[in-house]
C-alpha cells in the first residue's frame, strides 16, 4: 500500500478510536458512579466541536508559542503513529516523543499567562520527574528480548510467548504510566480539576481542538503500544478488544479512586517503579 | 621508542589506589554535605567533591586523561562562580525587603606589597601567559590581571570596561571556533588553525578571569 | 622510583586527612576556617598530577585553586558583611 | 513517621542536596567491592613518570618525538584517519620555544604549552570539540555570574520598586 | 479485516451514533425514559446486532459491507441520547449473540 | 640513615607539618602562616621533580593565595569587630 | 551487539577528530525535535503572569522586563544547542559536558529572576550540579580506564562487560540523575518552574526529559546486557 495513504488511515484511525475509547471511559464512569452518563460519541463530537468555535487568544500570552504547541502537540503523536503502527521502528523513538509530549504539556500550561495553566505546568514537570523512572521499563525489555525495534519485539513474543507473562512488573510499571495519561485518574495532576483544565484551561477554539485530538492519538497509541509490546502479535480485532478492556479497567480504577496531592502522587509513582525495577532484575536473575 | 604502547606498570599498579582515594575522598565530602546545614559551607564542601574528581580522571594518567582535566577544572571553576554569585543574590534578596542600603565596609588593609609588588607580579604572569597560551595561559594571564586590579583597589577600573572586556572575550571564542573548523576543512592550514585556537582560547580564558577582579572591585570603590 | 611512590601517598594522606578536616576539623563552623582547610585538599591533588607527570594540569591547577579561593572569599565577606544567618 | 510526611518533605529543595550527596555517597561504596584495575591498551599513553626529565630530556615531560615541519610525532588517536595532520601540531615548537629548548632542561611544560605539543594536539584537534564546550561552560558561567553581580548584587539602590 | 475495513465500520460506527443521537433528541422531549421499550429502535438494534455477528450467512453482500451497515444501525441505537436505547442495545446484542451461537452449533 | 634526608623526603615532611599545622591552630592567622609553609613543601616538591618553570608559577600565586587569605581575614574581622562594637553600644 | 538493535539503522557518522558524532533514526529526530523548539523560543515573545493581589480586588502583572528577556533568550537558546548536541554525540566525555553545559545554563535561566524562592531553587539546583560533576567526569574517567575509549562506537564493539564498566555506568547514570532533577530530585527543579517567561523555562525541561531519554541509549550500549 502507498505509504501516504497507510499514515494518514492510521492516523484517523488512532484518532476516531482514540475519541471514542475516551468516550466510552466516560461512559463506565458514569455508570460506576450511577450516573446516565454521556453517549460514547461524545468526546469525539467535543472535539470537532472545537473547530467550528470562535478562536480567541488571551492577552497575556507568549505569542507564536503559544499557538505552535497546540500543533507540535499534534505532530509528534503524528509522528508516533508513522513509527509505532505504520513503520514498526525503534521502541526507543516512542518514548523520545513520549517526553516531547510531557514537553508540550508543560509548556502548553505556562505559554498562556495563567495562573492555572501555569500549577499546571510546575505539575508537569512534578510528574515527569515521575515517570522517567518508569522508563526503566524500556530497559527491562531490551535486557529481556535483545533489541528496541517494535517488529523484533513482536517476532520475539511470536517465538516466545508473550512479554506479559515474562515480566509482568514491568508491564505493571507500563500500565501506570497509562494510568497516569487517562484524565480523572488518581495520577492526573496535571489536569486535575482543582486546576480547572491544567494546562487546556487557556486554549479556546481551533487550538483545544488539536489538542484534544492529539490527545486521542495519544492515548490509543499508548494502549496499541502496551499490548503490542507486552502481548505480542495480535489481530486487529484483538487490538480493538484488549483496547477497550484495558480502558474499562482505567475507567473502573479512575471512578474509584480519588486524585492524589502532587507529591504523593510523583512518589507513590516512583515507589512503584523502584519496586518494578528491582523486581523485574531479580525476576530476570532466577 | 619514545612512547610505550601500554601503560607503563608503575601507573597500572598506582590505579586501584587513586581511585580508592578518589572514592574516599569523594564520600567525605558527600556525608558531609548531606549533614550540613549551613547553605555556605556546602558550597565550600562542594570543593572537596570536585578534588575528588579530579583524582578520578588524573588516576588513567594519560595524556588524554590530561586534556580531559582542563575540562573538569573549568567546570569547577565556572559553577563555583554562578553558583555563589546567586547565593550572594538570594541573600541580598532576602534582607534587603526592608529597603535599608548596606554600604560596603572599607578595606582597612595598609600593606608594603600591596604598594609595591602587584604590577611586578602582575606582569609576570601576564608574559608568562601568553607565552604559555592556551588554556593553562589564560587562566594564569587572567590570575595576574585579577591580581592587579584587587591590588589597586584606590584606582579602580571604570565599569565600561566590563562590557569590552566581555565582548573581547566573545570575538576570541569565534576565533578558537574558526580554527577548530580550519583543521577539518583546511588540514594543510593546521599551523593557523593552531594559532588561532592557541591565542583564540588565550584572550578568553584570560578576560574572564580578570572579570573576577571587576567583581570584587566594587567592594573596594565604595571607600 | 620511590620518589614517585612518596609523592603520590603524601598526596594521598594531604586529601584524605584534609577533606575530613574540611568537614569535620576544629572549627570549620567558620568558613574562613573551611575555606583554609580546603587548600590542603588542593596541594594534596596537585602532587597526585605531579605524580602522574600532569604538569600542565597541575600548572592549570594551581592558578585555578587561587581563582576559587578567591570566589569563595569574596563570598564569604560579602554574606558577612550581610549578617546573614544562612 | 507515616510514608505521605516523608513525601511531602522531599518537596523542600532545601532537602534535595543532602538527599542526593547521601544517595551519591552509598552509590560510590560500591567502588570498594568492584575489582579495580586499570587496562593497559590506552589510547594516547605516555611513558613511566620521570623517565623523561631523568633523560635530561628538554621537552620533558611531553616530547613525542619528531621534528617541525618534517617529521610527525607520536600520537595514538583513537581514529587517524579523521585526523590527516595527526603528529604535526606535536612536533611543531615556535621559535621562541626552540631557543628556551636548547638553553635548559627544566622547561618542558612551558615549552610544550605554548602552541604546539601533544596537550595541543589533543586539546586543538582530536578533541577540539570539548575544548569548544568547556570554553562555552566557562563562558556562560562569566555571563551568568557578572549578569547576576551587575544587575543584582552591585547594584543595589535601583530595585526598591520590584519587590517579590 | 485490514485497516481499511477497519476504518470503515469505525467510521460508519460514529455516523450511526451522530445519527442516532439527533434523531432521538428529535423524537424524545424529556430526559429519562424508564422501562419503555421503542419498538422501532429495538427492530433496528436487531437487525444491527444480528448483521455484525452473522455477516457470513448474507451471502450476496461482501462482509465487510454488510458488518459496516450492521455497525451503523447498532450505534443508531446504542448511541442514543443518555437514558434511551439501553435495552433495546441489550436485547439486539442477546438475539445476534444467539443467533451466533445456533449458527456455530448447527454448521 | 642519612641516604633518606633528600629534597622529596624533606619536602613530603613539611608537606605533613604544614598540614597538621593548618588543622590544629586555632587562630585564622596562624593558619595561614601554616599555609605558607604547606606550599613551601609543594615547591620543594616540585623542585625534586625537576619541572623548574612549574616551580616557578607555584612561587608566584602561592603568596597571591595568601594575600587573598590576609585580605578576607582582616576584612572579616573589622566586620566583626564592628558588629560586636554596636552590639555594645546597642547595650549601652 | 550493533546500534541497530537500540536506536534503528545507522544513517551516517560526523567525525571531527576522535569525537565522532553519529545519527540513528532515534538520535535525528530527537535532534531535530530539539533544533524546532529552540527556533521556536528564539521567535516568541513571553508571557505575561496575573495574579491577585491581597486585601484589593485589582490584578497585578508579572512582566518579565526587556534586558531580563535578553539574557535569557540567549541563555535558552545555548541550552537548546547544547541539547541538540548531546544528543547526536558518539563520545562519553562530550556527552556528558553537554550534560554539565545544560546544568549550568539551566542555573542561568532562573537565576535572573527577583522571587527569592525561586533563586533559592535555583542555588539548590546548582549544588547538585556541582556535586553531579562528580560522578558525570568520574564515570566517563572510570569508563575510561576500563575500556581504554571514550568512543561510544568503540565500545559497542566491545564483547565483555566488566562490573567496573558497570560501576563507570551507573556512576555516570546518577551524574545524570542530578543534572536534570529525575524524582526523587525534582523538587529543586520543579520548584524553579514558578517564575514567568514561560518559553525559556521550557528548554530547561526539555533538555532533561531529552538527555534521560538519550541517557538511556548510552547506559545500554555501555552494558551490553548479553
Amino acid at each position: 500500500m502507498n505509504l501516504m495513504l497507510n499514515i494518514l488511515l492510521n492516523v484517523i484511525i488512532a484518532f476516531l478510536l482514540g475519541s471514542l475509547l475516551f468516550g466510552l471511559q466516560r461512559k463506565v464512569m458514569a455508570r460506576i458512579q450511577k450516573r446516565p452518563g454521556p453517549p460514547i460519541i461524545q468526546h469525539l463530537l467535543h472535539t470537532l466541536k472545537f473547530y467550528i468555535k470562535e478562536s480567541s487568544f488571551p492577552k497575556t500570552a507568549a505569542m507564536p508559542f503559544y499557538i505552535a504547541i497546540a500543533s507540535i502537540l499534534c505532530v509528534i503523536w503524528v509522528s508516533a503513529v508513522i513509527v509505532g503502527p505504520v513503520a514498526q521502528g525503534s521502541l526507543l523513538l516512542i518514548f523520545a516523543i513520549y517526553a516531547l509530549h510531557k514537553i508540550v504539556e508543560h509548556n502548553a500550561g505556562s505559554s498562556s499567562g495563567s495562573p492555572y495553566g501555569k500549577l499546571s505546568c510546575v505539575r508537569a514537570v512534578f510528574s515527569a520527574a515521575a515517570e522517567v523512572p518508569l522508563f526503566a521499563v524500556l530497559i527491562i525489555i531490551f535486557l529481556k528480548t535483545r533489541t528496541m525495534v517494535i517488529s523484533d519485539i513482536i517476532a520475539y513474543q511470536a517465538q516466545n510467548g508473550a512479554l506479559l507473562f515474562t515480566i509482568p512488573l514491568a508491564a505493571l510499571m507500563f500500565f501506570v504510566l497509562i494510568l497516569s495519561k487517562a484524565p480523572y485518574s488518581p495520577f492526573a495532576i496535571t489536569k486535575g480539576k482543582d486546576i480547572i483544565s491544567g494546562y487546556e484551561t487557556e486554549h479556546f477554539g481551533l487550538l483545544r481542538g488539536y489538542l484534544m485530538i492529539s490527545e486521542s492519538i495519544a492515548w490509543y497509541m499508548l494502549l496499541w503500544i502496551f499490548l503490542t509490546v507486552f502481548l505480542g502479535p495480535l489481530s486487529l480485532l484483538g487490538y480493538l478488544v484488549g483496547m477497550v478492556v484495558i480502558s474499562v479497567i482505567v475507567a473502573f480504577i479512575n471512578a474509584t479512586t480519588p486524585m492524589l496531592n502532587p507529591n504523593h502522587s510523583i512518589m507513590v509513582q516512583v515507589t512503584m517503579a523502584f519496586i518494578g525495577i528491582v523486581g523485574s532484575i531479580i525476576l530476570l536473575m532466577l | 621508542m619514545i612512547v610505550p604502547v601500554q601503560v607503563p606498570e608503575l601507573v597500572v599498579s598506582l590505579y586501584p589506589v587513586a581511585i580508592w582515594v578518589g572514592i574516599i575522598t569523594g564520600l567525605i565530602g558527600l556525608l558531609g554535605i548531606s549533614f550540613q546545614k549551613n547553605d555556605l559551607s556546602v558550597l565550600i564542601l562542594t570543593d572537596i567533591v570536585g578534588v575528588a574528581m579530579l583524582i578520578f580522571v588524573a588516576g588513567v594518567a594519560t595524556d588524554l586523561a590530561e586534556a580531559l582535566i582542563l575540562p573538569g577544572l573549568v567546570v569547577e571553576l565556572a559553577e563555583i562562580m554562578a553558583i555563589s554569585e546567586i547565593l550572594l543574590s538570594r541573600e541580598i534578596r532576602k534582607n534587603n525587603i526592608s529597603g535599608e542600603d548596606l554600604v560596603p565596609t572599607a578595606l582597612p588593609l595598609n600593606m608594603e606589597i600591596l604598594k609595591t609588588a602587584p604590577t611586578f607580579i602582575a606582569v609576570v604572569l601576564i608574559a608568562y601567559g601568553v607565552f604559555l597560551s592556551g588554556f593553562t595561559g589564560g587562566v594564569i594571564a587572567g590570575g595576574g590581571i585579577l591580581f592587579y586590579i584587587l591590588s589597586k583597589s584606590a584606582r579602580g577600573l571604570p565599569v565600561e570596561l566590563f562590557e569590552g572586556l566581555a565582548g573581547a572575550s566573545g570575538i576570541a571564542w569565534v576565533f578558537w571556533i574558526v580554527g577548530f573548523l580550519l583543521f577539518f576543512v583546511g588540514p594543510p592550514f593546521w599551523l593557523l588553525g593552531l594559532m588561532l585556537a592557541a591565542f583564540g582560547i588565550l584572550i578568553k580564558v584570560a578576560s574572564k578571569v580578570g572579570l573576577i577582579g571587576i567583581l570584587t572591585r566594587e567592594e573596594f570603590k565604595k571607600e | 622510583m620511590l620518589d614517585v611512590q612518596i609523592w603520590f601517598y603524601t598526596g594521598c594522606v594531604l586529601v584524605i586527612l584534609g577533606s575530613i578536616a574540611t568537614v569535620v576539623g576544629p572549627g570549620v563552623k567558620d568558613p574562613l576556617v573551611r575555606t583554609l582547610n580546603t587548600e590542603i585538599p588542593a596541594v594534596g591533588v596537585s602532587l597526585i598530577f605531579l605524580t602522574y607527570n600532569h604538569t600542565l594540569a597541575l600548572l592549570t591547577f594551581i592558578a585555578a585553586t587561587a581563582v576559587i579561593t578567591l570566589i569563595l572569599l569574596r563570598a564569604i565577606v560579602r554574606l558577612e558583611e550581610l549578617g546573614v544567618d544562612l | 513517621m507515616n510514608i505521605g510526611r516523608i513525601w511531602n518533605s522531599l518537596a523542600n529543595p532545601r532537602r534535595i542536596p543532602r538527599l542526593f550527596a547521601l544517595i551519591l555517597g552509598l552509590i560510590l561504596l560500591i567502588g570498594f567491592f568492584i575489582p579495580i584495575s586499570l587496562n593497559d591498551h590506552q589510547l594516547y599513553p605516555r611513558p613511566t613518570p620521570q623517565s623523561q626529565i631523568n633523560d635530561q630530556n628538554p621537552l620533558a615531560p611531553y616530547d613525542r618525538g619528531g621534528s617541525p615541519f618534517e617529521e610527525t610525532g607520536i600520537v595514538r588517536a583513537q581514529y587517524p584517519q579523521n585526523s590527516i595532520e595527526l603528529g604535526q601540531i606535536t612536533a611543531y615548537l615556535t621559535p621562541i620555544a626552540i631557543g628556551v629548548k636548547d638553553s635548559t632542561y627544566y622547561f618542558g611544560t612551558s615549552i610544550l604549552s605554548s602552541p604546539g605539543g601533544l596537550i595541543d594536539e589533543i586539546l586543538y584537534y582530536t578533541r577540539g570539540f570539548d575544548t569548544i564546550l568547556e570554553s562555552s561552560i566557562l563562558m556562560m558561567a562569566f555571563v551568568i555570574a557578572s549578569w547576576v553581580a551587575l544587575h543584582f548584587t552591585m547594584k543595589r539602590d535601583e530595585e526598591g520598586d520590584e519587590k517579590p | 479485516m485490514n485497516e481499511t475495513s477497519y476504518l470503515l465500520y469505525l467510521i460508519s460506527f460514529v455516523l450511526g451514533s451522530v445519527v442516532g443521537l439527533v434523531l432521538s433528541y428529535q423524537k424524545y422531549k424529556s430526559p429519562f425514559a424508564i422501562d419503555k421499550i421503542d419498538v422501532l429502535a429495538l427492530i433496528i438494534a436487531i437487525i444491527g446486532w444480528f448483521l455484525i455477528f452473522n455477516s457470513p450467512m448474507l451471502t450476496f453482500i461482501p462482509s465487510y459491507i454488510s458488518i459496516a451497515i450492521g455497525l451503523f444501525l447498532m450505534a443508531m441505537v446504542l448511541g442514543m441520547r443518555p437514558g434511551y436505547g439501553r435495552y433495546e442495545t441489550l436485547i439486539g446484542l442477546v438475539v445476534g449473540g444467539i443467533i451466533w451461537l445456533l449458527r456455530m452449533v448447527l454448521l | 640513615m642519612l641516604e633518606w634526608i633528600n629534597l622529596t623526603t624533606v619536602s613530603a615532611a613539611v608537606l605533613l607539618i604544614g598540614m597538621v599545622g593548618i588543622i590544629t591552630l586555632p587562630k585564622p592567622v596562624d593558619k595561614v602562616i601554616m599555609l605558607a609553609i604547606l606550599q613551601g613543601g609543594f615547591i620543594g616538591t616540585i623542585v625534586a621533580a625537576k619541572y623548574l618553570d612549574v616551580a616557578m608559577a607555584a612561587a608566584i600565586f602561592d603568596p597571591i593565595a595568601t594575600i587573598i587569605f590576609l585580605i578576607g581575614i582582616t576584612k572579616i574581622q573589622d566586620i566583626r569587630n564592628q558588629k560586636h562594637e554596636e552590639e555594645e553600644g546597642n547595650l549601652a | 551487539m550493533d546500534l541497530a538493535t537500540i536506536g534503528g539503522q545507522l544513517l551516517g557518522t560526523i567525525p571531527l577528530g576522535d569525537i565522532v558524532l553519529y545519527l540513528t533514526p532515534f538520535n535525528l529526530f530527537m535532534f531535530g525535535g530539539t533544533l524546532a523548539f529552540t527556533t521556536l523560543i528564539a521567535i516568541s515573545r513571553t508571557e505575561t503572569q496575573v495574579e491577585a493581589e491581597f486585601g484589593t480586588l485589582k490584578d497585578k502583572e508579572v512582566k518579565v522586563n526587556l534586558e531580563e528577556f535578553k539574557i535569557r533568550r540567549f541563555l535558552a537558546i545555548v541550552c537548546g544547542l547544547a541539547t541538540a548536541g548531546a544528543m547526536i554525540t558518539g563520545d562519553l566525555f562530550n556527552f556528558t559536558l553537554f550534560v554539565t553545559l545544560i546544568g549550568i545554563v539551566n542555573i542561568g535561566i532562573v537565576s535572573a529572576v527577583r522571587q527569592v524562592d525561586v533563586l533559592n531553587a535555583a542555588f539548590q539546583y546548582g549544588l547538585i550540579a556541582m556535586m553531579a560533576s562528580l560522578p558525570l567526569f568520574g564515570g566517563a574517567a572510570v569508563l575510561l580506564a576500563s575500556t581504554g575509549t571514550l568512543s561510544l562506537l568503540e565500545i559497542v564493539k566491545l564483547p565483555y562487560v566488566t562490573s567496573m564498566m558497570t560501576f563507570g555506568s551507573l556512576l555516570l547514570l546518577m551524574g545524570i540523575i542530578g543534572e536534570t532533577g529525575v524524582a526523587p530530585f525534582y523538587a529543586t527543579k520543579a520548584e524553579m518552574f514558578r517564575t514567568p517567561g514561560s518559553p525559556f523555562i521550557l528548554i530547561i525541561h526539555l533538555s532533561s526529559l531529552l538527555v534521560i531519554v538519550r541517557a538511556i541509549e548510552v547506559l545500554l550500549i555501555i552494558n551490553k546486557p548479553f
